[in-house]
């Protein structure tokens, strides 16, 4: 199946995707040979900063990201995200140097170069739901998730704060839901899918994730979800790899697969378990997935 | 609390507002940011507070307590605010004039691991998450910390042994060196 | 206790301001027994919008030293919308004095409301103290005489050539 | 040669304390064109005004400079006094010697030598006074009314009562508006429709006022005193003469399940409908796009069944034009919706509060609906989503309000105090129940009001929370609301059965496209413009158009009812006279000169311009010049000072008049 037109973009995978979130870079490079869509990884990309970089030096922040889109320049094609947090920054970058001179001369002036405002910063649901487009992802799908429940959950950095990402509303987003529905899955509707889970704090304080994470995973359990479903590595970090953790704080079971995006949309397509890194998640997902038969 | 000219810092206030871009007069203390922060229930200041102590020019007070290191910058304040108040990003600079202060917060923890991640960029140009969790808890003394998920997260390939050094790490140093320059001189805040 | 101080010079100020607002001000001050210098004469307009840049060149070109021009503050015009018309025309008008070679410091635009008292008294002080420090106004009185030269069609050949066209 | 008289006025001893008043007679009399000059102890005194006239008739004066106090203060006075001695009073000028010289000057010398160029200025200017006569235009004596809700009642109701005919429009099928909508009314809960319902029968009875419901202002054209009105009458498919009122027609309709728009869409209204039970006038009209037979042709059941055979499917649209001398614009408000609003709108939703997909989210004139004894629960206060009684109900304020994030930046003024209100009727009606409410301040300026609102927290047992509300979700049956207490510095969660939110309170829909057809300015929101936000609030700048109620601004009933007897009052003040005279100061075109560039219809704030065809004797069309309405014309002269030709003038500000005083200088 391939698409009617040609989709090439640079690719700025992020730190995690090269380290604990290794299956959402394998994913995501598969998904996208898959459906024909080019990706060129920026070469020799910095790490954007994050959360903490902004915390305490929003220059920094700015300049980090700034360079990277300086980079992604010698790429042709938009630049293609997927973790929440880079595009999150990313496109802040733009937002905040394209509103303020004084801040734009000085992160100039840090990178010595002028910074790109205009290209476009997509994440992957963009591209999935936009720029392929629902209808052609439909098409792409052969096996479709017929049965599975999932709880598509969207965290802070994907449609927050307003005006900034301009991903989806940023209450009420339903790019996710559109994206599984053309994979044939049923989502369901739940009351924390934009709760924070506290990724900012899984190093320093731990027990502020497992409690943020913790509600995050009973109201998905509570809406009768299989399977939780994400597109950033961060919040797959707390509800997956802490999940037992949670588990044992709280005294409860969950056994709740949390997927990336790539994966689920993967398996619709055709793509085998190796090629999506599913041994490499935490909270093994086999059972669930040969209950419902989709492997 | 005593008010007057003296004990208002109006000058910390307007690099609050030079920093973060927004106004912080602004707010008219609805209780919205607060309402809806997850972060809340661990501050000692909720959100409006932190902007009420602000806008009363108490910036001490807002330093020396945990409130500001213990927002998640989720942006959901931001988000929500009926009089667009961007309290994020006041947050994001109450903490960089923090640290400018020598950061007399009694919040540590997180003010260490900001301080390494940030080192990692600098010697790495990126995240190194094995070396960052394991000097954190060598320098937050707590050895045993996530001692169990280690080795789950090795045999998953989840945690790298070793680093991804990049070949542009020049470019990174250059990037700090500039901005510190342009601080001493006085060009940036 | 104004001055009583005798100067070397006394420039004349021309005020043009609308009767709503300013005019009302200026009034006010002097129920409030306010104290200015004597130095400005008031022309009243109806609003901001009525008054012609063609008057503030008369003016410097009759004499005067300076110049003010006020009106309802933006958003208060008794004529809805007249003085962001004026607000408009003099601020193109300004460049055009500039570029002619006037020094702006002798041209004042201000709002005054009919509160505002002692606004008006302030701007006629610091204006008077301003263009005393500057000077007699000399440029216009010069271009005065060349008008006067350009406007006269007095010999046969001008008359001929106007007739022509 | 002119003969000009000056006059220069002691005022006992405010001016001649520091101006030397025998000097500037002495000194002003030996200009040129100056007759006489003199100088009087009071000349605003009966004495002086005496002299004044005496010297105009025996020294047969053709102009008058009288320099005294400021013309703010006495040129009416001065000017009459002149006409009375048979000079136009237009020849007749002030020089400001007391306010603009003799009180803010000390020095005697410089005082005396300003106010000598200052009555020399005026002289200079009054000599090129010209004689101008008063414009009077002829008034029709009939009003129009737009809007049919409390304001434009009360407006009708006063004028018709002192004479004047009203042509009363309303949009909907029925007068009555919003408050006919509400239960009960603050601070003194009397029913709304016990109130309200006379008046409206008042309206329907009263000969002097011509009633159209279901009918929009289509096109407004003319002046003050002479607009030419085109009303829309929309078919109402129902013969009003015809028609009794019976309602057969209500009952036997098949297609009973469209949303009554008056309950809120709590209840189903058939497609042959009133409004509500006591709607005025009581004749139904066919929802054409609801309607079966207009659909699909098929049906006619409500002809079949209409004994005076009121019912006619061929009824169309009839356009009217009514003559009315002045216009009353009482459109009153709508409610801010939190639903999610299309991309680019000023205006945004509240996706945080569930975008109005939450079924027991509710706004506050739906709560109204379900608290009316006339409503669709006939009173009780129940769910819209399982009619089970609410047991925790949480009232929010400022939805909408006080939010520029959402686009409205304005506080409503209404919602504090009916939502105190509204906890009152809950408490009264659901004995069991708590109420809630999270609010920043309770605005509560009105008499009465602020005891009122202490009322419903100390004897009626609602709960403030001072603090607003982040978000709300739907669990189980319950809503969830995630709130915080400034006070103590906690969040506050309740698990509601229902929510009330107080949404902000907008100008009508159309607000914009009417005052465009008015030719009135309105605000960013829509809200319509007051001439002067205090001394002229009930009159547009537009001249002999009046607002009343919420179009102007939020209001509560006290306010709308007493701007829209204001409204009246200003109408009647006009229809006083049979001709209308106004100052003649107003600009003239000079249409030799004009080329038609209409810079000056572009600037004028009043649209007073106009185009003009200039023919010659075939009537061949030479030029269209620019011409100015004088009834229309505000005198503000900004098209003088625009235009490139100097073609246009106005009267009592030529540029000769101006030019003259800057040369006396």
């Amino acid at each position: 199946m391939t698409p009617k037109k040609t989709l090439n973009y640079a690719y700025y995978p992020g730190c995690s995707l090269h380290a604990s979130a290794g299956e959402y870079d394998l994913s995501t490079r598969e998904l996208f040979k898959k459906l024909n869509i080019g990706l060129t990884e920026v070469p020799d990309w910095f790490c954007c900063g994050a959360t903490p970089a902004h915390n305490v030096d929003e220059l920094l922040s700015l300049s980090l990201c700034a360079k990277n889109l300086e980079l992604a320049e010698q790429v042709e094609g938009d630049l293609a995200v997927a973790c929440a947090a880079c595009f999150s920054r990313l496109k802040t970058t733009q937002h905040v140097l394209s509103e303020s001179d004084v801040k734009r001369r000085q992160v100039e002036k840090a990178i010595d170069a002028p910074v790109p405002l205009t290209g476009n910063v997509k994440h992957l649901l963009d591209i999935l739901a936009r720029d392929l487009g629902l209808e052609q992802l439909e098409q792409a799908v052969t096996k479709p998730l017929a049965g599975l429940k999932v709880a598509c959950y969207y965290g802070c950095l994907l449609t927050r704060p307003t005006d900034v990402p301009n991903l989806d509303c940023v209450e009420a987003p339903t790019i996710m839901e559109d994206i599984l529905k053309a994979a044939g899955a049923e989502t369901v509707a739940w009351s924390h899918r934009m709760e924070c889970c506290g990724a900012n704090f899984t190093l320093s304080r731990p027990g502020v994730v497992i409690q943020l994470s913790h509600a995050i995973l009973d109201s998905a359990k509570e809406a009768g979800a299989d399977c939780i479903m994400v597109a950033c590595p961060l919040c797959h970090g707390n509800l997956d790899i802490r999940q037992k953790e949670i588990e044992g704080v709280y005294n409860t079971e969950y056994a709740m697969p949390v997927f990336y995006i790539t994966q689920l949309v993967g398996l619709a397509t055709g793509l085998g378990a190796d090629k999506l890194g599913l041994d490499a998640l935490i909270v093994n997902p086999m059972p669930l997935l040969k209950e419902k038969q989709l492997l | 609390m005593l008010l007057s000219t003296e004990t208002m810092d109006v000058d910390f206030v307007r690099k609050v507002e030079a920093l973060s871009g927004t106004s912080v007069r602004r707010c008219f203390q609805c209780g919205k940011c607060s309402a809806g922060c997850p972060m809340a229930t661990f501050m000692e200041h909720p959100p409006n507070r932190v902007v009420r102590l602000l806008q009363l020019g108490q910036w001490q007070r807002i330093l020396a307590g945990r409130s500001i290191w213990y927002c998640a910058s989720c942006e959901t304040c931001s988000t929500r605010c009926p009089n667009k108040v961007h309290l994020a990003s006041i947050m994001d600079a109450l903490r960089k004039l923090s640290w400018d202060a020598e950061g007399p917060s009694k919040e540590s923890y997180v003010q260490l691991a900001n301080r390494l991640f940030l080192q990692n960029i600098r010697t790495y140009g990126r995240q190194y998450e094995m070396r960052l969790a394991a000097v954190f808890n060598v320098k937050s003394g707590q050895f045993l910390k996530d001692l169990m998920l280690g080795p789950k997260l090795i045999s998953k390939g989840k945690l790298k042994m070793f680093h991804q050094k990049n070949k542009n790490m020049i470019e990174i140093e250059k990037i700090f060196g500039r901005i510190e320059e342009m601080r001493k001189n006085g060009e940036a805040l | 206790m104004h001055h009583t101080e005798k100067h070397n010079f006394e420039p004349k100020i021309i005020a043009f301001v609308c009767t709503w607002c300013t005019y009302a001000g200026a009034d006010l001050a002097g129920t409030s027994r306010m104290q200015y210098p004597a130095n400005v004469r008031v022309l009243k307009f109806p609003c901001t919008g009525r008054i012609d840049p063609v008057f503030i060149l008369k003016a410097f070109q009759q004499g005067a030293d300076g110049v003010l021009v006020s009106g309802c503050h933006p958003g208060d015009c008794h004529y809805i919308a007249g003085n962001f018309h004026a607000r408009r025309r003099f601020a193109a008008f300004r460049k055009l004095l500039e570029f002619v070679g006037v020094d702006l410091g002798r041209l004042q635009f201000s709002w005054v409301s009919a509160a505002e008292g002692g606004k008006w008294v302030e701007m006629v002080t610091d204006l008077t103290e301003r263009v005393r420090g500057m000077g007699p106004m000399q440029e216009f009185r010069e271009l005065a005489l060349e008008e006067q030269w350009s406007g006269a069609i007095d010999t046969p050949e001008l008359r001929e050539a106007y007739n022509s066209i | 040669m002119s003969r000009i008289g000056v006059f220069i006025c002691h005022c006992g001893e405010n001016i001649s304390r520091t101006v030397d008043v025998e000097r500037v007679a002495a000194q002003v009399g030996t200009l040129p064109g100056v007759a006489f000059s003199t100088d009087y102890k009071y000349m605003c005194s009966d004495p002086g005004q005496g002299l004044l006239k005496k010297a105009i008739q025996e020294q047969r004066l053709s102009h008058v400079v009288v320099a005294a106090c400021s013309p703010r203060m006495h040129e009416k006075t001065f000017r009459k006094a002149v006409e009375s001695a048979g000079l136009n009073p237009f020849l007749c000028e002030m020089a400001n010697i007391r306010e603009h010289c003799s009180w803010v000057h000390e020095d005697r010398e410089e005082a005396t030598q300003k106010a000598i160029e200052i009555v020399g200025m005026m002289v200079e200017r009054v000599k090129k006074n010209r004689v101008l006569p008063t414009i009077t235009v002829p008034v029709t004596k009939r009003s129009l009314v737009i809007g049919g809700g409390i304001a434009g009642i009360q407006a009708a109701l006063d004028i018709a009562d002192c004479g004047h005919e009203v042509v009363l429009v309303e949009r909907e099928p029925s007068i009555g508006g919003h408050m006919a909508q509400l239960s009960e009314t603050f601070p003194t809960l009397d029913c709304s429709q016990c109130i309200m319902t006379p008046k409206m029968v008042d309206v329907a009875n009263h000969p002097k006022i011509k009633l159209y419901t279901y009918a929009e202002i289509e096109h407004v054209e003319g002046y003050i005193g002479n607009f030419q009105v085109t009303v829309r009458k929309k078919a109402r498919s129902v013969d009003e003469d015809k028609c009794t009122g019976c309602g057969v027609c209500m009952t036997k309709c098949p297609q009973k399940k469209i949303p009554n728009t008056f309950d809120r869409n709590l209840g189903m209204r058939p497609a042959i409908y009133v409004p509500f039970p006591q709607a005025v006038p009581n004749t139904p009209v066919i929802d054409r796009e609801n309607c079966t037979k207009f659909k699909t042709g098929k049906c006619g059941v409500c002809q079949k069944v209409c004994g005076p055979g009121a019912v006619d499917y061929e009824q169309e649209d009839q356009l009217i034009v009514e003559p009315v001398g002045a216009i009353v614009v009482a459109t009153g408000f709508d409610l801010y919706s939190i639903e999610e609003k299309p991309k680019g709108s000023p205006i945004k939703g509240y996706g945080e509060f569930g975008h109005g997909k939450i079924p027991d989210v509710i706004d506050g004139m739906t709560f109204e609906r379900l608290a009316s004894a006339s409503g669709p629960t006939g009173g009780k206060i129940l769910r819209p989503s399982d009619g089970r009684e609410p047991k925790q109900i949480v009232f929010i304020q400022c939805v909408g309000s006080r939010a520029r994030e959402k686009g409205i930046s304005y506080c409503s003024k209404i919602c504090c105090m009916y939502t105190a209100k509204h906890t009152m009727l809950y408490h009264h009606k659901v004995h069991d129940g708590q109420a809630y409410v999270f609010f920043m301040d309770a605005r509560t300026p009105g008499k009465s009001y602020d005891e009122f609102w202490r009322r419903s927290i100390e004897e009626e047992e609602a709960v403030y929370i001072r603090g607003m509300v982040s978000r709300l979700y739907q669990k189980g049956d319950k809503i969830v609301v995630m709130g915080s207490d400034i006070a103590v510095g906690v969040q506050v969660e309740i698990e509601a059965d229902m929510v009330v939110l107080a949404t902000a309170v907008q100008p009508q829909k159309g607000a914009d496209t009417l005052a465009q057809k008015l030719g009135i300015s309105y605000d960013k929101y829509h809200f319509y413009s007051e001439a002067h936000a205090k001394l002229r609030p009930v009159e547009c700048a537009t001249a002999g158009i009046y607002l009343a109620g919420a179009c102007q601004g939020p209001k509560d009933i006290p306010d709308t009812v007493s701007q829209a007897s204001a409204a009246a009052a200003k109408v009647m003040t006009l229809f006083a006279k049979d001709k209308l005279e106004r100052e003649p100061i107003v600009a003239k075109v000079r249409e030799a000169g004009c080329v038609g560039c209409f810079y000056c219809r572009k600037v004028c704030p009043y649209g007073a311009v106009e185009e003009k065809e200039i023919r010659d004797r075939q009537g061949n069309l030479i030029k269209v010049v620019a011409y100015v309405n004088p009834g229309v014309c505000g005198g503000c002269g900004t098209c003088q000072a625009t235009c490139p030709s100097k073609s246009v003038e106005l009267d009592g500000y030529t540029d000769e008049q101006i030019v003259a005083m800057i040369e006396s200088l």
